[in-house]
């Protein structure tokens, strides 16, 4: 059977060049970086090397850069550690209700231990209002953290104009920039960024890596602690291989990015226009321009996203949903829910996210086969009946 | 997420007994849109045994398989056998489902207990309607 | 030049059979495991095989393994999991003076929000006296961490005893077994376990992942929040082929261990001795049986530790030291010093660690090279000159 | 840890001036066991210039090689003009340090003052004894 990957926003396969870079790192050069030895002076080389290719692909300092484990931690440690080392200074925070859950949920956490938290409503498209940033911000506030790019819908943040209202007002501005780190360019001082978040599967490279870009002379309580690793910051021995391929995946983005963009563009945007042709009472999810080059985050009426995704997958399509159902918690997603989707179109979600190996004939396979699925399942489904009868509208 | 079992994916590949009864003799309809499911179970019964059975149901791979495999269950049960079913044996019947995809087991059972009910108060109003 | 690692205490080279098992991981299995389509249940298959290997290398059930990214958040995790869990319950935990930063940093923390920590002496051999911990314990004791083995000096603790202890009392009983994880059997039945650290690059697997194991029923408050990954303990898309390295490496172990064990201990006892024949003033630190089967820690008086490294380095051997002038702090390594090394001997200290791949030969090349070097200093040393003069004895 | 510098490890494998002076004219000696430096630092004057000048070092890399790095910076030199040989100086000549062994520069510029104080004390002792 024909296997199409269209997934990508949720990992992505490993280059093949990143995969060699890293290799000689399992079995060579496999010292500690912490040891004073060759075998962990060459490994340490390498890891600093790695450091100064993140760096400088932001437009940032080597010494700026903190390796972390992935987004995830990323996330979780500039929210705590931001707050922790700052709590004399204030206690509130400012985010947006779109944010990742690795953002959310260490929000959620701190406003238990006595934070405060405003987390910014979005526009129908999924945008942030900078004026709304503004707003927010008072005596107390000691961090924003807005998403660059928002993983479900794709919608692109005004992050530069945001950054620049929390330089005005002496707040650091921290940005999720999982889903942009390697394929929009991203330079930390055009976007008046303090801080950002970046994970290595997300550009071709190894999961099990990210980073923390924070800007020289930022405090932040520790996140592991031990060996003293990154300046004690984040202790733990290097992953070394694991760096080393963040670093590749990097080079190869800095070169790939331009003709990627465009190249995903052409893609998505053919596959926005044929689901909405193909398919009757379909909506597109986040904004038509300022939009992830790989999003296609689309509503089907009348039919519920798991059962889509599960029938996608029997013709080796792979993409995912926003639909509770998909979810420990039975709750749609919460991005769905924030621009405004009743509850049925939330439910009927599917996210198509686009990588570098896609091609013009696997838009066409989706488009070829995504019809007939929508149909099959509405002809079981008792609210396309109804709607159809009674003519509702959408 | 867990995987669903071979047997859920066949039921929910080849769903037995989609659509509607016209004139069913009992109809059980549950859920609604914010929880993600909603199930359509209608009945035909002929001397208190369940002839026919259909269903129409939004939601994931398990309510469509569990909405599938209750309806296959019950035809050709009497209705106080068709009571008894319980959302254990739907789940058990279809090689078991992931922990939080019980509650569509449930929704079967719910949706199936409606459809008896409503059958059952037919039936009584027909008889009453008769004594009348 | 002849190149000879015996850092393996540091960090092992991944075994060239653990890379192969992970290499389809990065570029053919690469799907997210929490994606619902095939490509995500495949990536998600591997990681519980992974899960079982190690749950049943152990004897734990798979649900009790947690997977993390190393030894220190293992470590970090279980001392802030569990005391923030059971806080309700108590506010005291027993560890002892020797353990690995990553468990005595977190504690420290702990202490400055309220937490009280007795750590507990050790002997001469660095031997923790279970008789101590049962004093220890009281009424608010929620924890007890003691590590399985040294990381210094290879002294191997009687966890068993420990743990009965802990049972007893009702106490959570916790082991940093970085070291001994696939060097040592370890079932934690046996051992009367509850919580163990474990980290894949000591034992051939790679850098980046680790493991908790958790007895059913024990409740840790989640260290990364987000994707609910890890039953909601820890958030972040699983580190695949990370997971499926330390399956393999586990798998390795369980194979191997016996005849390395054998293998290391006659190489180790080889070295001790032709080490504390050959070099007047040197000792043996750590227990002479009771030891990690690859671990050789001696000191040498009136000689600094880093400059014997950097003069074995440069004969192409690779050890380590627990001299303070290799460390930021400029303290010699708090073990040296709780097992009661004056600091002259602390800062003049060497650990060998060996490996799977050490041979005769390595060990006869280090004792051909290292009394030159201990020699060489010597008449460098103002220490050593009046020494021998005045004939004080060591 | 920083590696150190081609300069630093060159001084480290072949150090200069390593042992004592018979009769030195001015010893220094700084630093003590707990913190893991000792140097011992010998001058031999000669018309108020250094001549000669030797140590004896227990250290790690960074300390053997700045006890070497200030030997040789001060042979040829006048006591004055050793006297403002800094620990700066020191380490510049060695191609800078870790920031983390800055420390031993400062020892060894410590243990250059100690020798030469002690060779102006001896001085103006011997002066005083014949001026008796
Ligand atoms: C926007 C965003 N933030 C954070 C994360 C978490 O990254 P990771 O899975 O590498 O921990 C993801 C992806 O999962 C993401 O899309
Ligand atoms: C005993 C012990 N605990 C914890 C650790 C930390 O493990 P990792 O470096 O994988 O975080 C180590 C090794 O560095 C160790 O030897």
């Amino acid at each position: 059977m024909k296997r199409i990957y269209l997934d990508y926003a949720a990992t992505t396969p490993v280059d093949v060049r990143v995969v060699k870079a890293m290799l000689p790192h399992f079995t060579e050069i496999y010292g500690n970086p912490s040891s004073l030895h060759a075998f962990g002076q060459e490994a340490k080389h390498v890891v600093e090397e790695s450091r100064h290719t993140v760096a400088s692909f932001i437009g940032a300092k080597p010494e700026e850069i903190i390796f972390t484990s992935g987004g995830t931690e990323s996330n979780n440690f500039t929210i705590g550690g931001i707050a922790h080392a700052r709590s004399d200074k204030g206690n509130h925070i400012i985010t947006s209700r779109i944010e990742h859950h690795a953002i959310l949920e260490p929000c959620h956490f701190l406003e238990k231990e006595g934070f405060q938290v405003t987390y910014l409503p979005v526009d129908k498209y999924g945008l942030v209002d900078p004026g709304d940033v503004r707003k927010a911000i008072n005596a107390k506030t000691i961090l924003i953290s807005i998403m660059h790019a928002n993983n479900e819908i794709g919608t692109i943040q005004p992050i530069a104009e945001i950054g620049s209202i929390a330089r005005e007002n002496g707040v650091y501005f921290h940005t999720d920039a999982v889903q942009t780190f390697g394929h929009l360019p991203v330079d930390v001082d055009e976007l008046n960024l303090d801080l950002l978040s970046a994970s290595g599967h997300k550009l071709y490279g190894p999961k099990g890596v990210g980073i923390i870009y924070a800007r020289k002379g930022i405090r932040m309580s520790p996140f592991m602690q031990g060996g003293g690793q990154e300046k004690g910051r984040r202790a733990s021995t290097h992953n070394v291989p694991g760096i080393v391929g963040l670093g590749k995946a990097v080079d190869l983005a800095k070169e790939e990015m331009g003709q990627e963009i465009e190249h995903l563009t052409v893609l998505r945007d053919r596959l926005i226009q044929g689901i909405l042709n193909a398919i009757e009472y379909s909506s597109l999810n986040g904004h038509p321009t300022k939009r992830l080059p790989n999003n296609v985050n689309v509503s089907i009426a009348y039919v519920e996203g798991e059962s889509m995704l599960l029938n996608l997958d029997m013709e080796g399509i792979a993409c995912s949903t926003g639909s509770a159902c998909s979810s420990a918690s039975l709750e749609p997603s919460h991005v769905l829910t924030a621009i405004g989707l009743p509850h049925e179109l939330a439910h009927g979600s599917l996210r198509f996210s686009l990588g570098r190996p896609t091609t013009s004939d696997d838009i066409n396979y989706v488009l070829s086969v995504l019809p007939g699925i929508v149909g099959k399942l509405r002809a079981m489904s008792p609210l396309y009946k109804k709607e159809v009868k009674y003519g509702s509208v959408q | 997420m867990e995987a669903y079992s071979e047997k859920v994916m066949e039921h929910f590949r080849n769903p037995r007994n989609v659509g509607e009864i016209e004139n069913p003799d009992g109809i059980g309809k549950v859920g609604n849109p914010v929880c993600g499911d909603i199930m359509e179970l209608y009945i035909k019964v002929k001397d208190n045994v369940i002839t026919d059975a259909k269903f129409k149901t939004f939601g994931c791979g398990a309510a469509i398989a569990t909405s599938s495999m209750v309806t296959e269950l019950v035809k050709g049960k009497t209705v106080d056998e068709a009571m008894k079913v319980s959302n254990r044996a739907v789940a058990e019947a279809l090689g078991g489902l992931p922990p939080i995809k019980m509650h569509c087991s449930v929704l079967a059972e719910e949706a199936l207990k409606k459809a008896l009910d409503d059958y059952q108060r037919r039936t009584v109003k027909k008889l009453s309607g008769k004594a009348a």
